[in-house]
């Protein structure tokens, strides 16, 4: 078992053409030095590591030239869903019954619930043979109504110390959602470099009936994709949750468009087939340094709007120009 | 850390829960331009109504050395960490127009009462709607469903109306705060039930979207539309005839009042009442006399 | 060891296979012939797996077997190199071998080596010397089929479907194959073989099986049999061979090329094209010879202005200097490309017969802005039956036509621009007998018309059949310009590189 | 030049499965007795007006398998413009100059705003060869900057009658914008039925490769594309803002997502070649007519983006299946 990270795939040597995000640090850098510091790279890391966990699972879902628009919604309702349960646990009244949920009880409830939401994309997806576009855009509007009846438009708070640690803890000096959102990625790479699966969303993307033309079961990867990116987006509503010691019945909202954004400036195709997670891992990257630098910057909030479009601009042409002369 | 702000002016960061309604920004500038003529340099942050970012521009804000905030919450429980990751990092904050739900975090807030104010604007449609003895119809619009102001309000409004079983709410609908949404969504209400006589919405932007589309049926003289905010252009409409209330909660004051005790903290005043209200004024038809100066406001 | 008993396949519309009843026999290799669309590759999709509804059964060793995907007919021992090339192009070659049978370590992740070791093995025994960490996509045609080849031969198969494995690559590698057939055939595997290359039937089939109109007609030994009678078999009636008979000699020059150059996309040192000199006169037919990746394609992207920027040199045509920047300066000027990839840059799939043909020539169908539609109906039809396209009306979508049809399409398009210069890059891939022959019998009348034609192809009877000139192509240098007298050893010295 | 609506092409046999809206309309007017009403039903195309005029841009658009995601921003700022220059004018203190604008004047700026947004668009992606989703994401962020400058973040009221005639006035009985986005969609079905360009677009979303050996000027013809897309928005901006009579800043808001909804719906593929101005029509009535039903039933907040989301899914599954006996 090899890793071999100066290897074939084009890809992965995208990720070598960090011109752009280097270019990017050293202007802020230059023009604010409160940027190169310790305590602001924790920072900028924790405050990705969210939309790194998203953007994770949107890579698998683009590979497959699928797309997840449901990734915000899915957060909400299993930060709600996780919250709700860890304060009120489930009451039947009915039978008279209690049920009570102990933090770890709660944080999986809401990974299942953010992968049975998944699992629905993609049976809608594979059985009814509708546009991943179409069937996540109906679940984008599902879980958020789901949302919002849960929690009757009201955050819930008040989660307890021991859950909101997930979120603002520190373990050996690095935040615990930098741990967590790097182990994501350690495993998903893996996974993508060293597994069949990984070998097979490829494929799917690149051609999906030569694909199931080699005997490939192209419908349970994409069940596999849909509900990994449901499962990942959880993760990301259970951080956020945790971090803000609440879970807001609009959280999330129009993630989908800064996933997506980070995969696709990340170099991975929207047509599928092509592509790398740690390119994503750039892409959220360039998106987190650069909403740091604007505000370390000062600029204002109105024309932070503006320069935050050029910059996304100039730093897809640099990348573009400079990973072609490879 | 405190050190770093020493060497030129301090440091004060505005951070406001969205620019996207012109009433925030005027609070989000006021706020800035108050502290800057009391000699501070002052940024404004805009946490686009999302709980993350605001805690995003808080971590931001700690990092780079400023001294004070003051601060507009999205969400008065989700803040409390980031109020706390401040206060913790000996920065002092005061929060405007909005509070968050904890007596220890915030060094002064300075709010005005959503609450209240709806009751207030209760009652007066109470007083306003015609008495009829089979009963009046009338629709809510509601703001973002997600949003807490949104039930603030709304709760205090039905805590008075509700009181009144001739008042009947026919529809509950919700337009995010959107003028062009409210527009539609009452266009359609006035489909199912043309027989309305009152609407109440959640924030002026939907008032006038609604009374858009009840002078596009026809019906401006039978439908009252009542609003909240005290956006300019509802008080004009006021003053017209048009649209018969709205809740003022003044964000110059707010904004102003915080900037001030954020000189007076650096000036080493500490014991700052914990809550300062604001009074909500009822503008109605009754009283629209007298603020007249208001509607002269560019 | 196969049989098909009755087997019936219908698509929306079309009865693509009506009880067919045949059998393939072990250590033999069977031939399946029949003309473009007879139902060759429908019933190769049913033996393999691919479609599992359809009508009738099917005996593999004595029992009945009904696959319902391509992997439980690979399991079963069936192994299919498809006529389309069904690869992945960002994978490399070694993962779109192993594609679905990865191996594994003991832990469960891949294993890379042996995997990349064991496509190393495949491909030195196809002699392709190419990398196996190559990305497909960056692959000619013809690499690509080899790679599909070695797809085929990774698991030890019982029955190796072959479905036009030739269709793409040049003598030396059919050699390789041949004797790769001659080894399987030795281990007792049956080999299934589909091909429209006669002379490859005589030199490898043992048997033939006869397919026409869906329906099977006729098998046999392939001892004893000759072109005519196979071919009279496959079309149900006789065919004339086509050949070059006479023509005017030299009248005017119609294209003149000097000190052509194109440089390498990403080695810009290197030049793919090296000052390539030539003519070709008005009614001339100049074949254009080489081995894969001789440049050839390279040369008609150049000439037709896909590559404006890396390629230099002087271009006349009727004695007027062309200056072309992209294809449609060519197209004003009297140019016309028939490209090698007619799936992927000859044709919009998608889109209707109609609109296909039309699509280079739409100005003409333009009345004060609009197009006319009549007009354009009227263009389809003509080209429809002067060419003898077999779809069911000018609304069908290209992709659901067969191969030569879509053939025919593409060179329909390209004739209704009524060209000076008609450059045809492979025209005859994949294409059987009978439509090669009409097809010749187009370039011939058209170059009889006064039009000069320039092909390109791998296949050595074709270019000495039609050309009136032949220049061979290696490395990117033209190395010798022959006669069509020429023979055929002298062709091929040219045409091998120089350097190894 | 015929018309053939009972035509060649698949797209636009796509029209006539109108089985699941007719199934929507069926129930929604079983279930509510004001929904087949005449006054309504101007009502539901009135507010369609302005989502079908993004559509029928978007569908060029993605019909070229390209994607805009910046056409609500470019909404905002077109109407933004158009409505601070018929208020304002250009004042240039500087040479003592004030320029004032007529509301036709008004109308051709903000046109023109939208089509120079939408020719950048168009730019940046074929000079530099962005994906489309990059490109117009970084407009979504620009053009929305530059509305708050423009407007610093306040409405601009007081337009006039002459102008908001234009999004509430009656011609004949038939609300202006109805006649507005009608007259869109008759001149863009003749464009893509009945001209060369047209079929260029059909061509380059089928294969770009094939389309470029035909001759076709693809950069020129994807140029076309993203700026009338830009222009279209700009007359849903001119709609909204003179309907409203103010120009909101925040106008538009992820309209994006409506109108790429509105195309899939209406059976136009992603990955482009495939597709019908007219089914996106039909996509759109769609949404319209499920907006305004679930209003008129008063169906609660909370519930009603479930219902929505379901509906949607189910929608695009009878129309698939109704569109496969055809
Ligand atoms: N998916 C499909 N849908 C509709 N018709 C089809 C489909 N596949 C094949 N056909 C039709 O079935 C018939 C047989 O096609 P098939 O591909 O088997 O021919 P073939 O003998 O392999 O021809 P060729 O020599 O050109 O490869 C043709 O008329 C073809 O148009
Ligand atoms: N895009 C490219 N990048 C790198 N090398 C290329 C590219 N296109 C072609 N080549 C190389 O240029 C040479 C000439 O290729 P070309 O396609 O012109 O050959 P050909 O004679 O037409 O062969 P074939 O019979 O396979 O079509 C080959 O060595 C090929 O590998
Ligand atoms: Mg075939
Ligand atoms: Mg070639």
């Amino acid at each position: 078992m090899q890793i071999s990270l100066q290897t074939y795939r084009p890809a992965l040597l995208k990720f070598q053409s960090l011109i752009a995000l280097l270019i990017l640090c050293l202007t802020i850098g230059l023009l604010s030095d409160k940027f190169f510091t310790v305590a602001n790279g924790w920072n900028v890391l924790r405050q990705i590591s969210v939309n790194v966990c998203i953007s994770v699972g949107m890579t698998l879902v683009v590979l497959t030239a699928g797309i997840d628009l449901s990734v915000g919604s899915v957060l909400a309702l299993s930060g709600a869903i996780a919250a709700g349960l860890l304060r009120n646990g489930i009451e039947l009244p009915a039978s008279n019954l209690y049920i009570g949920f102990t933090v770890f009880g709660a944080i999986v409830a809401g990974l299942l619930t953010g992968s049975v939401l998944g699992w629905f994309n993609g049976w809608a997806i594979t059985r009814f043979k509708l546009p991943p576009f179409v069937a996540t855009l109906a679940m984008l509007t599902i879980a958020r109504g789901l949302t919002m009846l849960w929690t009757e438009g009201f955050p819930i708070t008040g989660l307890g110390d021991s859950f909101t640690f997930l979120g603002t803890g520190w373990l050996l000096g690095i935040p615990l959602p930098v741990w967590i959102s790097g182990g994501i990625v350690l495993v998903v790479v893996l996974l993508m470099d060293q597994t069949r699966f990984g070998r097979y969303v490829y494929a799917i993307g690149g051609s999906e009936s030569a694909a199931r033309l080699s005997g490939v079961n192209i419908n349970r990867i994409k069940m596999l994709v849909y509900t990994m990116a449901g499962g990942l987006a959880a993760v990301g509503g259970l951080l956020v949750t945790s971090r803000l010691d609440s879970a807001q019945p609009n959280a999330g909202t129009s993630y989908e468009l800064d996933s997506i954004a980070a995969v696709v400036i990340g170099g991975t195709s929207l047509s599928g087939g092509r592509g790398s997670i740690l390119g994503t891992v750039q892409g959220a990257v360039i998106i987190g340094v650069l909403n740091n630098g604007l505000v370390l910057l000062n600029v204002s909030p109105f024309w932070q709007q503006v320069v935050k479009g050029i910059v996304i601009l100039l730093a897809v042409i640099i990348d573009k120009s400079s990973s072609r002369n490879d | 850390r405190k050190s770093s702000g020493e060497k030129g002016a301090k440091k004060v960061a505005v951070i406001i829960s969205t620019l996207n309604n012109p009433w925030f920004v005027v609070l989000a500038e006021t706020a800035a331009a108050q502290a800057k003529s009391l000699g501070y340099e002052a940024k404004i942050f805009d946490s686009q109504n999302n709980t993350a970012l605001e805690s995003d521009h808080f971590e931001n804000v700690i990092v780079s050395g400023f001294d004070a905030i003051l601060f507009n919450p999205t969400d008065a429980d989700g803040s409390i960490v980031n109020v706390m990751k401040a206060k913790e990092a000996g920065i002092p904050v005061f929060c405007m127009d909005r509070e968050v739900n904890s007596v220890k975090a915030a060094t002064s807030q300075i709010l005005s009462d959503n609450y209240a104010g709806c009751v207030a604007i209760g009652k007066y449609f109470v007083q306003t709607m015609p008495k009829k003895a089979a009963g009046v119809k009338y629709a809510e619009i509601l703001g973002l469903v997600g949003d807490n102001n949104t039930w603030n309000r709304s709760k205090g409004f039905h805590s008075v109306v509700d009181l009144y079983p001739n008042l009947k709410m026919v529809a509950q609908q919700s337009a995010d705060f959107d003028r062009n949404k409210a527009l539609e969504v009452v266009e359609s209400i006035l489909q199912a039930y043309p027989d309305i006589e009152g609407i109440f919405c959640g924030n002026d932007a939907m008032a006038m979207g609604a009374y858009q589309a009840v002078m596009a049926a026809g019906k401006a003289k039978e439908i009252r539309v009542y609003g909240f905010d005290g956006a300019q252009d509802v008080i004009e409409s006021i003053s017209n005839g048009k649209i018969m209330a709205t809740g003022l909660q003044s964000p110059e004051t707010m904004a102003k009042t915080a900037a001030l005790y954020a000189d007076e903290f650096f000036k080493g005043k500490r014991d700052f009442p914990q809550k300062m209200p604001v009074a909500v004024e009822l503008v109605s038809q009754a009283n629209i006399k007298d603020y007249s100066a208001l509607t002269k406001r560019n | 060891m196969l049989r098909a008993e009755n087997i019936t396949k219908r698509f929306a519309g079309v009865t693509a296979l009506e009880n067919v009843c045949l059998e393939f026999q072990a250590g033999k290799v069977n031939a399946v012939i029949g003309e473009n669309g007879a139902g060759k590759s429908t019933l190769m999709k049913i033996l393999s797996g691919v479609y599992p509804d359809y009508e009738g059964r099917i005996l593999y060793k004595g029992k009945t077997v009904r696959f319902s995907s391509p992997r439980e007919a690979q399991d079963g021992g069936i192994a299919i190199i498809h006529q389309e090339l069904n690869l992945i192009p960002y994978l490399s070659i070694t993962e779109n071998v192993f594609l679905g049978r990865e191996l594994t370590t003991s832990w469960g992740t891949l294993d890379k080596k042996a995997m990349r070791a064991r496509t190393q093995q495949l491909l030195d025994r196809l002699k392709l010397a190419v990398s196996p960490d190559t990305l497909v996509a960056e692959l000619k045609v013809g690499q690509q089929q080899v790679v599909e080849i070695a797809k085929a031969l990774l698991i030890d198969s019982e029955v190796i479907i072959m479905d036009e494995p030739t269709s793409a690559i040049s003598e030396s590698e059919v050699e390789v194959l041949f004797s790769i057939i001659a080894d399987l055939k030795k281990s007792n595997k049956t080999i299934v073989y589909i091909s429209h290359k006669l002379d490859e039937l005589f030199k490898m089939a043992d048997r033939f099986v006869v397919l026409r109109d869906g329906k099977s007609i006729e098998s046999g030994e392939i001892r004893g049999m000759t072109h005519d009678d196979i071919i009279r078999k496959m079309v149900g009636r006789e065919v004339q061979t086509i050949r070059r008979q006479t023509r005017i000699e030299n009248i005017k020059p119609l294209l003149t090329v000097k000190d052509l150059c194109l440089k390498h996309p990403v080695r810009t040192q290197e030049n793919l094209l090296k000052n390539i000199s030539f003519h070709v006169d008005r009614g001339e037919i100049v074949g254009i010879f080489g081995l894969m990746g001789a440049g050839r394609t390279e040369l008609l992207e150049t000439l037709f202005g896909l590559h404006p920027k890396r390629s230099h040199g002087t271009v006349f045509l009727d004695e007027r200097k062309l200056t072309v920047r992209k294809p449609a300066d060519a197209i004003d000027a009297g140019l016309a490309l028939v490209p090698e990839d007619r799936k992927k840059d000859g044709l919009v799939l998608g889109l209707d017969v109609r609109t296909n043909i039309s699509l280079t020539n739409l100005k003409s169908l333009e009345q004060s802005g609009f197009l006319n539609k009549t007009k354009e109906i009227a263009l389809a039809k003509k080209y429809v039956a002067d060419l003898k396209i077999k779809t069911s009306s000018e609304k069908q979508l290209a992709q659901n036509l067969s191969g030569g049809n879509q053939q025919k399409i593409v060179l329909s398009k390209w004739l209704a621009t009524h060209p000076k210069l008609l450059m045809l890059d492979e025209p005859t891939r994949g294409i059987d007998v009978n439509a090669k022959n009409e097809i010749y019998k187009l370039i011939l009348q058209l170059a009889g018309e006064g039009m000069g034609i320039l092909v390109v192809s791998s296949e050595l009877p074709e270019i000495m059949a039609i050309s009136d000139r032949i220049l061979v192509m290696s490395e990117g240098s033209l190395t010798s310009e022959l006669s069509v007298d020429a023979s055929e050893d002298e062709i091929l010295k040219a045409a091998i590189p120089q350097t190894i």
